[in-house]
């Protein structure tokens, strides 16, 4: 019926209008009630009369201050400001002013409306996209991606050649020190081989005669191997034993030279 | 032995020479299948083995599931799989209940993807109202935006952009795909315009720089 | 949460009528995709709109998958979209680390670089000190050295000598392309040995002759 209609949109203003002044803490501040405001004019916002807004702001201040609302004071410097810019817009311009004029002032106004308004709009429609996990989903059972850490050694050329350089000038840079714990003297070991070789009876190979403990260390084996070798020489002499080898770098053997004497 | 030898030999050949096209389709299509996340080319060549093109097999997959349940999809510099939105109701068991974003909060995501990169100051001056921390905050929290480089205006302030995350989320290829960019573009609603009151400086022309490259065509 | 209102949510036709078979297909992927578990068919059943038959439409995306990157696989009652076995390698990222080479191990190379073919016994006496099987090992691993030819010496000890991957690294065509190999010949630093591989011949042929079939470069 026409006669409700009327009479609920009547309903309906009166409410907004409440709501308009009452509800301060509903708006995010005075662009926003600005951006409210420039609705009831109804056009679109490019056409906004700025003067016609500036004055509705300043009722709604007059308006919240009649019902005693306590307005945060970033209400109250857009309605100083607002009034200022309402004189600039009535008054004809004053030449000595060098400040920018009325119209520029509305103007960036208007501007901040339009893209507040904008950026209302488009986050609307941001939020009306389909959405991940509302809309659209991911993979549900996703596999672990299995991390290997791999080491990877690397050297250069001048490394490798002073590395070289190094091992075979070592020798002749160190003052020369007898290293007396690697080395094993003829002596020593014309010791050690003198009640052993009366039991070879038959050829054994001299390195079976190798102290234990001096294999393991290069350096301690090379003496022992050369003391023991210059010792047999020593008892080949003596008349002890004698030594053969098959060829170059055959193992060396011995025997005792029992044999001889009877 | 010998024969042995030759097995050897022969997965060594494949490293130096690529797999198939076919076969590094499938290859992405495992490796895009196996996570949630999107992945960069970058990554997807670093995963396949050596010679592969993994743009190349992208593109060959992303025809193949054309009109399929599960779809190929851009995120920025990266990719995944998503499944097709329009079966989105069949998921009910799959919704994520996220967490509701007040009023501000997506204002000022709109805000920052759309001005990106933009400082806390300029977000103000766009909503006429200062910033709370705890918004920003949320955000960051989410993922949707990040800390973006310093302006080079005085003070040097921090600017915020959106992230892989905002665009995955939305179903973004690009922030250049936000909707109704284009027009907001052309109206000069993006354009940083300082209020008349205030120095109108050189400051303004490299504020404008700034958000060009972000949406370079 | 019944079927009732999952049914309401579906689009008007299902109401009515199922929805083609390739729409179904298209469903049953999107749905396996997402799901967090395998799922059953009677599952798939009741998330598909009124009167679809999921086992064919499963049966069907299942053999759409057939030699792809990934699988529709039976995991006990239930079913699931699973990375294609030969592919489960690509599920791995490798990190390298670059570390520079032990003094010790670079020591070894040097030698076995200026001497090769060189024993173990001939590395240890050079260096002064006992090789550690570690060094040898990582070496070889690397695939910068690998066992040459045996000497002919009394144990026929085996050697070691630089491979191509060696060469490779360090920008040398051949081991002789060393630099400053001649210079510490001439200065003496590398005396020349006697080549110790004469022919020994006798009894241990037969075993020579098998291990030098297996270092035959």
């Amino acid at each position: 019926m026409p006669e409700d209609a009327v009479h609920l949109d009547e309903i309906a203003a009166r409410r907004a209008a409440e709501a308009l002044i009452v509800d301060v803490d509903g708006y995010e501040g005075p662009l926003d009630v600005l951006l409210q405001l420039s609705r009831t004019q109804k056009v679109d916002l490019r056409q906004i009369s700025v003067l016609q807004l500036a004055e509705q702001y300043l009722q709604f201040v007059d308006e919240a201050k009649a019902l005693r609302i306590e307005l945060a004071a970033d209400y109250l410097v857009m309605a100083a400001w607002l009034a200022f810019l309402k004189s600039r817009l009535l008054l004809p311009p004053d030449p000595q002013d060098e400040g920018p004029s009325g119209e520029d002032l509305a103007a960036h106004l208007a501007f901040q409306l339009e893209r507040l308004q904008a950026m209302r709009d488009v986050a609307a429609r941001l939020m009306a996209r389909d959405q991940k996990g509302r809309d659209f989903f991911p993979r549900g059972q996703t596999q672990m991606v299995e991390r290997v850490r791999r080491v990877r050694y690397t050297a250069t050329l001048l490394d490798l050649t002073q590395a070289y350089a190094r091992i075979r000038t070592r020798d002749e840079f160190r003052p020369y020190v007898m290293d007396r714990d690697k080395v094993m003297t003829m002596e020593e070991a014309l010791d050690r081989l003198r009640p052993l070789v009366g039991f070879a009876g038959e050829w054994t190979d001299l390195s079976s005669y190798m102290p234990d403990g001096w294999d393991d260390d290069p350096v301690k084996r090379r003496s022992a191997t050369a003391s023991h070798f210059a010792a047999t020489l020593e008892l080949v002499k003596a008349g002890h034993i004698e030594l053969r080898q098959g060829e170059t770098f055959a193992p060396i053997e011995l025997r005792a030279r029992e044999a001889v004497g009877d | 032995m010998t024969d042995n030898d030759q097995g050897d030999d022969a997965p060594r050949d494949s490293l130096f020479e690529a797999p198939l096209e076919a076969e590094q389709e499938r290859m992405v299509e495992a490796i895009l299948f196996a996570t949630a996340e999107p992945i960069s080319i970058p990554e997807l060549n670093a995963r396949l083995p050596h010679g592969c093109d993994a743009e190349r097999a992208l593109d060959a997959l992303r025809r193949r599931y054309e009109g399929r349940g599960v779809a190929v999809v851009r995120v920025g510099e990266a990719w995944a799989i998503r499944t097709a939105p329009d079966l989105g109701y069949l998921m009910q068991k799959e919704t994520v209940e996220t967490r509701k974003l007040s009023r501000a909060a997506i204002e000022m995501l709109a805000i920052i993807a759309y001005h990106q990169p933009v400082t806390r100051a300029e977000i103000e001056e766009i909503r006429g109202v200062s910033v709370s921390r705890g918004t920003i905050d949320q955000l960051l929290e989410m993922e949707w935006i990040r800390f973006g480089r310093r302006k080079m205006t005085p003070g040097r302030p921090v600017t915020f952009v959106v992230t892989q995350d905002f665009l995955d989320h939305f179903g973004l290829e690009t922030a250049r795909d936000l909707p109704g960019l284009r027009d907001l573009r052309a109206s000069g609603l993006l354009e940083s315009r300082p209020p008349p009151d205030r120095d109108t400086g050189g400051d303004e022309d490299d504020e404008g720089d700034d958000q060009n490259e972000m949406f370079e065509d």
